[in-house]
């Protein structure tokens, strides 16, 4: 049988103000069904299965606790009461990779501790993001010339977002968060299996 | 029976190293039998940096030493290229100066106390403490711009003046400041279980914290009542009243005490700061690299880089940092790079100590001792 | 008195000069008296070992010990001078236990091995490390990498092995 | 009278006028115990519901209460106030890779969430949510739930075990010397109150609290029994694993304690059980101590609503002592392991022996 598929030019969207709650869910952005299904085109069952689960992985990111350095201080200042990174979800710091979503890279990334790094990445279960913090991990920043630091994380682990400072402000971070939350938000679960690309 | 030592490796990467130091740990059952720092995990290589940028650019990787507390960082390789060249600073230079250095050291012990409560299980104090420093870091913010890595204090004085509405925001949080203080005695001091967790654990005598090179509160704490600030004074410290805050017992309460007094004293030294303010240039000399912030963005970028070149001559200067005694020991050979830069830093020195401390401990009370020590990892490594 | 001076007169044959090291007293101590130089100015009273610092200055090294004392609030500065193809002093160890790390980290990053020294191994940097960087003549251009061995030791290459993910 | 929550469902089919041609049918193939066996199917259905509702709403709760105190919002992204947050979380651990590590015990590894998970549901049993609100009045209900509660160091054990993790076995040690010491206490304090009722039941222990002194002082038997009540608190917040006494995880030293090495559905097992015994622990408290479902109100209540009310009253009892737990979490630092041992044998054993005998002695001496 053929998968449905649905014309995507006789789709029409017209912006109205949302009345119902999931109309206000819908207006959010964090789900929405028919751009979706227009976006790819594919199976519509496949394609609600992605939104449910790429609603729920980015509305639940947890990150692994591991600050490097400087920015590490930045880190725990979004985690506190005046950025309050629980807003999204993300308060559950675990202590264990195993449990973990989200590898805030939160500094410089010595040559030593690289490996280190490297590890706790791969330790941590599929599937996961990188978020590259500050200018020492994104590139080496101040310490580029220094034969004691790797130039940028992203030498070794693949990095979703980089988020630009020295160290960052919170609110920076957390867009930089928003920003991860977009990209989840257009993964599929099902172009993982080749379904709907 | 049969038993066996038990090897634990805690870190690089463990909720309570603060950082990335990394334990070795030899264990009969839950008593430490012997622990190994192993340093290095972020080893930047800032000594060889400073070998390679000029005296003005070598300013900003200061504040990334001990990045909790970074105004006093700034300050002491300023003041030890200042006694190098020989430069004067105006009054109210040094005045703002001692501003942000106090500041910095109340945001420094808040960091401190809530992150060993943290590690103790109570995360409430380092919520608490963190609301605090953010309103700091506001402070901080209008007056350089930073939050945390500030590049403020130059040679010969300081980068900007104080803007308006400054003094008004800061006297707000100095009254703040003191409710919350007692809001936080009323959480931790009284708590039993606090008292349980920090007694007697970690207990330094006060030869032995002299003969491991400690400094700062960790030593104040084992009742050796030194303070830079009071004995080697600098700045405008003897003008200004107050006390060197010690206690006698040498444990980990101790030491958890004489922060919460520091941060009262700098309160109280706050206080007499901003009333006796003098008005005045607040760069002595604009050629040392300070471009006077009156004008446009554009009028800095005209006066920026300066380069200047001391003397040739070596410097040992040190200063009463928030963790301890911080020293850069600067060599110039007349040139305008320095020949060579030597970071002592307090939490370097301090940690010599923790394997001493924790012998026949259990895990938590390493945990604990290691969190009345105080350390900063960037300025472990350096 | 200039402490200074004061150790020169207790120990003359150990002094080589005495001066002002910007604005405290130094007094320049032969190589070989340097334990014995030691003891003498921890008997003077100077309990607190501030910083050791090893410079590198092509042709020979140099090594400095601050001190200051709790009692008298006094500076001593010691300078101790090296050959440059065997820079080699005496450990304080024995006198100052918080010398340890200080002399490790100056092995580390200077190369002056401290004679006597409990356990003079790499402090920051990982065994195995090629050179010392705080040398002039260290090779910035010749980039090393560490990576984990089999029971977490660290391993250095020049490649980097397969910790980069690509070459 | 309605004694449980069976006889309920087949009075309530009843007054729908289903029970009745229903069972004919069934009476009529001879597979009447069919008939009882969906019942009691659907029964265990809506428990098991609404305790995994209970527990999202627990771990949703818990971060706000954390939340406020700490003087931060906590989730609020994710669907109205955050509420959608923990079905949220439990979808996207179902779609986390699972990973057994290379040198654990697979099968023990794979086994041992499931026995804590699986014990932490049957505590449910003999707990009476409302008057008639309970699956199964056991005679030994008090027992029962202390025999089964026993059971989760063993899955705690084996998970620390199988981990082949230090940090893993550590915690798991901890736990079990933990919960062997507190268990103890526990059993002694109720059984305190189980001299007064002179019955294990649970329903009759709440139902020896219904009523009121002088009519205004309600029964419970924490006026009681205060030292008790303080004694049961203690070992319960213990048996639970939470601050003060969470060494099964203490983040701070042991990692992720005995849980180090679990990912994806399992670790949400370990997390699920966590709350339920949460719960669970907390009814428990209630029933014992603070009248169960009992409120001096409930006879004026009209008799059909007489089952909500009560179900009502008990969970705002619970949610109540629960709020403690949490209240609690924020603000003491948790003990080190061997002063909470001290506690246990020390203090509060000698303690509950001595409660034994001062009620006892008043019971004797017929002062109640």
């Amino acid at each position: 049988m053929d998968p449905v598929t649905i014309d995507t030019t006789k789709i029409k969207t017209v912006k109205k103000k949302p009345v119902t709650a999931l109309e206000k869910l819908e207006d959010t952005g964090l789900i929405s069904t028919v751009l979706a299904a227009r976006e790819r085109e594919g199976l519509i069952l496949f394609s609600t299965v992605d939104q449910i689960f790429n609603w729920a992985r980015l509305s639940s990111l947890w990150p692994v606790t591991s600050g490097l350095a400087c920015c590490a201080i930045e880190m725990m200042a979004v985690a506190m009461a005046h950025h309050d990174i629980a807003r999204f979800g993300m308060e559950i710091f675990r202590a264990s990779p195993r449990q973990a979503d989200l590898m805030f890279v939160a500094g410089t990334v010595t040559k030593r501790m690289a490996p280190r790094v490297k590890q706790l990445y791969e330790m941590m279960p599929e599937p996961k993001w990188v978020i590259a913090v500050g200018s020492c991990a994104s590139t080496g920043g101040p310490y580029h010339e220094s034969y004691a630091v790797l130039k940028g994380v992203d030498l070794i682990i693949p990095v979703d977002v980089y988020i630009p400072g020295c160290p960052p402000r919170p609110e920076a971070w957390l867009y930089g968060v928003i920003q991860l939350r977009e990209k989840i938000k257009n993964e599929g679960y099902g172009a993982k299996w080749g379904l709907n690309k | 029976m049969e038993t066996d030592e038990l090897l634990i490796n805690m870190g690089p990467v463990h909720p309570s190293t603060h950082g990335v130091l990394r334990f070795k740990l030899r264990m009969d059952g839950e008593i430490i039998k012997e622990c190994t720092p192993v340093l290095g995990y972020l080893h930047r290589g800032t000594e060889k940096l400073g070998e390679m940028k000029t005296y003005l650019q070598f300013i900003p990787y200061t504040d990334r030493l001990d990045y909790v507390s970074a105004f006093p960082n700034n300050y002491v390789f300023v003041k030890a290229v200042e006694e190098l060249a020989g430069i004067e600073v105006p009054l109210r230079a040094e005045y703002i100066r001692v501003i942000t250095m106090e500041l910095n050291r109340i945001v420094n012990h808040l960091v401190s106390i809530g992150s060993l409560l943290m590690d103790l299980g109570a995360a409430t104090m380092i919520m608490w403490g963190f609301r605090e420093r953010e309103n700091a870091l506001q402070l901080f913010e209008k007056l350089c711009g930073a939050r945390m890595t500030f590049n403020y204090i130059k040679p010969g004085g300081v980068r900007e003046d104080i803007p308006e509405g400054f003094i008004p925001q800061l006297n707000e949080f100095l009254k703040d400041m003191e409710k919350r203080i007692e809001d936080y005695e009323q959480l931790i001091n009284s708590n039993e279980i606090f008292l349980m967790r920090m007694k007697n654990i970690g207990v330094i005598s006060a030869q032995e914290a002299v003969n491991y090179g400690m400094t700062g509160p960790t030593l104040r704490g084992s009742g050796v009542d030194y303070d830079l600030r009071r004995y080697e004074p600098y700045s405008i410290y003897p003008d200004l009243d107050f006390k060197v805050c010690s206690r006698p017992e040498g444990d980990s309460y101790a030491r958890y005490i004489v922060r919460i007094d520091e941060m009262k004293e700098s309160l109280h030294i706050l206080r007499q700061v901003v009333d006796t303010m003098p008005e005045g240039k607040i760069v002595s000399n604009p050629k040392y690299g300070i471009a006077p912030m009156t004008g446009t963005p554009s009028a800095v970028s005209t006066y920026f880089p300066r380069i200047f070149t001391p003397p040739a001559g070596e410097v040992y200067s040190r200063i009463e940092a928030p963790k301890g005694e911080l020293g850069f020991y600067v060599v110039s050979d007349g040139t305008t790079k320095p020949y060579r830069v030597k970071i002592r830093s307090p939490s370097f020195c301090n940690l010599t100590a923790i394997p001493k401390m924790v012998v026949g401990l259990k895990i938590p009370d390493l945990i604990a001792a290691f969190g009345t020590i105080d350390v900063v990892l960037g300025d472990v490594d350096r | 008195m200039n402490p200074a001076e004061e150790l020169k007169q207790k120990l003359p044959a150990a002094v080589v000069s005495t001066g002002m090291q910007l604005n405290k007293p130094m007094a320049v101590i032969k190589k070989e008296e340097l334990l014995n130089a030691a003891k003498k100015v921890k008997e003077m009273g100077f309990d607190h070992l501030s910083v050791i610092t090893g410079t590198d200055y092509n042709d020979h090294f140099e090594v400095v010990y601050n001190f200051f004392s709790y009692e008298k609030k006094q500076n001593l500065v010691l300078k101790v001078i090296t050959d440059h193809d065997n820079p080699e002093v005496d450990s304080l160890t024995s006198l100052w236990k918080g010398a340890d790390w200080l002399e490790r980290e100056t092995y580390d990053l200077v190369g002056i091995k401290f004679t006597g020294h409990p356990n003079l191994i790499r402090i920051l940097l990982p065994d195995g490390w090629v050179g010392h960087p705080l040398r002039k003549d260290y090779d910035m251009n010749t980039e090393q990498f560490v990576t984990m061995g089999e029971g977490g030791e660290d391993v250095v290459s020049t490649d980097g092995g397969n910790l980069l993910r690509r070459k | 009278m309605i004694a449980n929550a069976y006889e309920l469902i087949v009075y309530i089919l009843t007054l729908l006028g289903v029970y009745e041609p229903v069972l004919n049918i069934f009476q009529l193939l001879g597979i009447e115990y069919v008939l009882k066996i969906i019942i009691v199917l659907v029964e265990i259905g809506i428990l098991f519901v609404f305790v995994l509702l209970t527990v999202m709403f627990l771990t949703w709760m818990e971060r706000k209460v954390v939340a406020m105190v700490q003087a931060r919002y906590g989730p609020m992204v994710t669907g109205p106030r955050g509420l959608l947050q923990p079905v949220m979380d439990g979808i996207k651990l179902i779609g986390k890779e699972d990973i057994v590590p290379a040198k654990a015990d697979r099968w023990v590894f794979t086994l041992a969430p499931f026995i804590v998970f699986i014990p932490a549901l049957l505590v449910f049993i003999p707990l009476p949510f409302g008057q008639s609100l309970i699956i199964s009045d056991l005679r030994v209900g008090l027992l029962y739930i202390i025999a089964i509660s026993a059971v989760s160091p063993i899955a705690i054990l084996l998970a620390g075990w199988a981990s082949n993790n230090k940090y893993s076995l550590m915690g798991a040690m901890r736990a079990v010397a933990q919960d062997i010491s507190y268990t103890i206490p526990l059993a002694l304090a109720a059984i305190a109150v189980v001299m007064f009722t002179g019955s294990l039941s649970t329903v009759d222990i709440v139902n020896a609290q219904n009523g009121t002194w002088f009519g205004v002082i309600p029964r419970w038997f924490i006026f009681l029994q205060p030292l008790g009540f303080i004694l049961f608190l203690i070992a319960s917040i213990a048996e639970m694993g939470r601050i003060p006494f969470d060494f099964q995880e203490s983040e701070s030293e042991l990692v992720a304690g005995f849980f180090t090495e679990y990912s994806g559905m399992k670790f949400a097992m370990f997390f699920l059980a966590e709350y339920a015994h949460l719960f669970s622990v907390s009814g428990i408290i209630v029933m014992l101590f603070l009248g169960g479902w009992a409120l001096p109100i409930l006879p004026f209540v009209p008799a059909a609503l007489v089952q909500l009310v009560s179900l009502g009253v008990f969970l705002v009892k619970t949610y109540a002592v629960i709020f403690f737990a949490m209240w609690l979490r924020d603000t003491v630092p948790r003990v080190r392991i061997d002063q909470l041992l001290n506690i246990g044998w020390k203090i509060m054993i000698p303690l509950a022996l001595l409660n034994l005998l001062v009620t006892g002695f008043l019971i004797t001496a017929g002062v109640f």
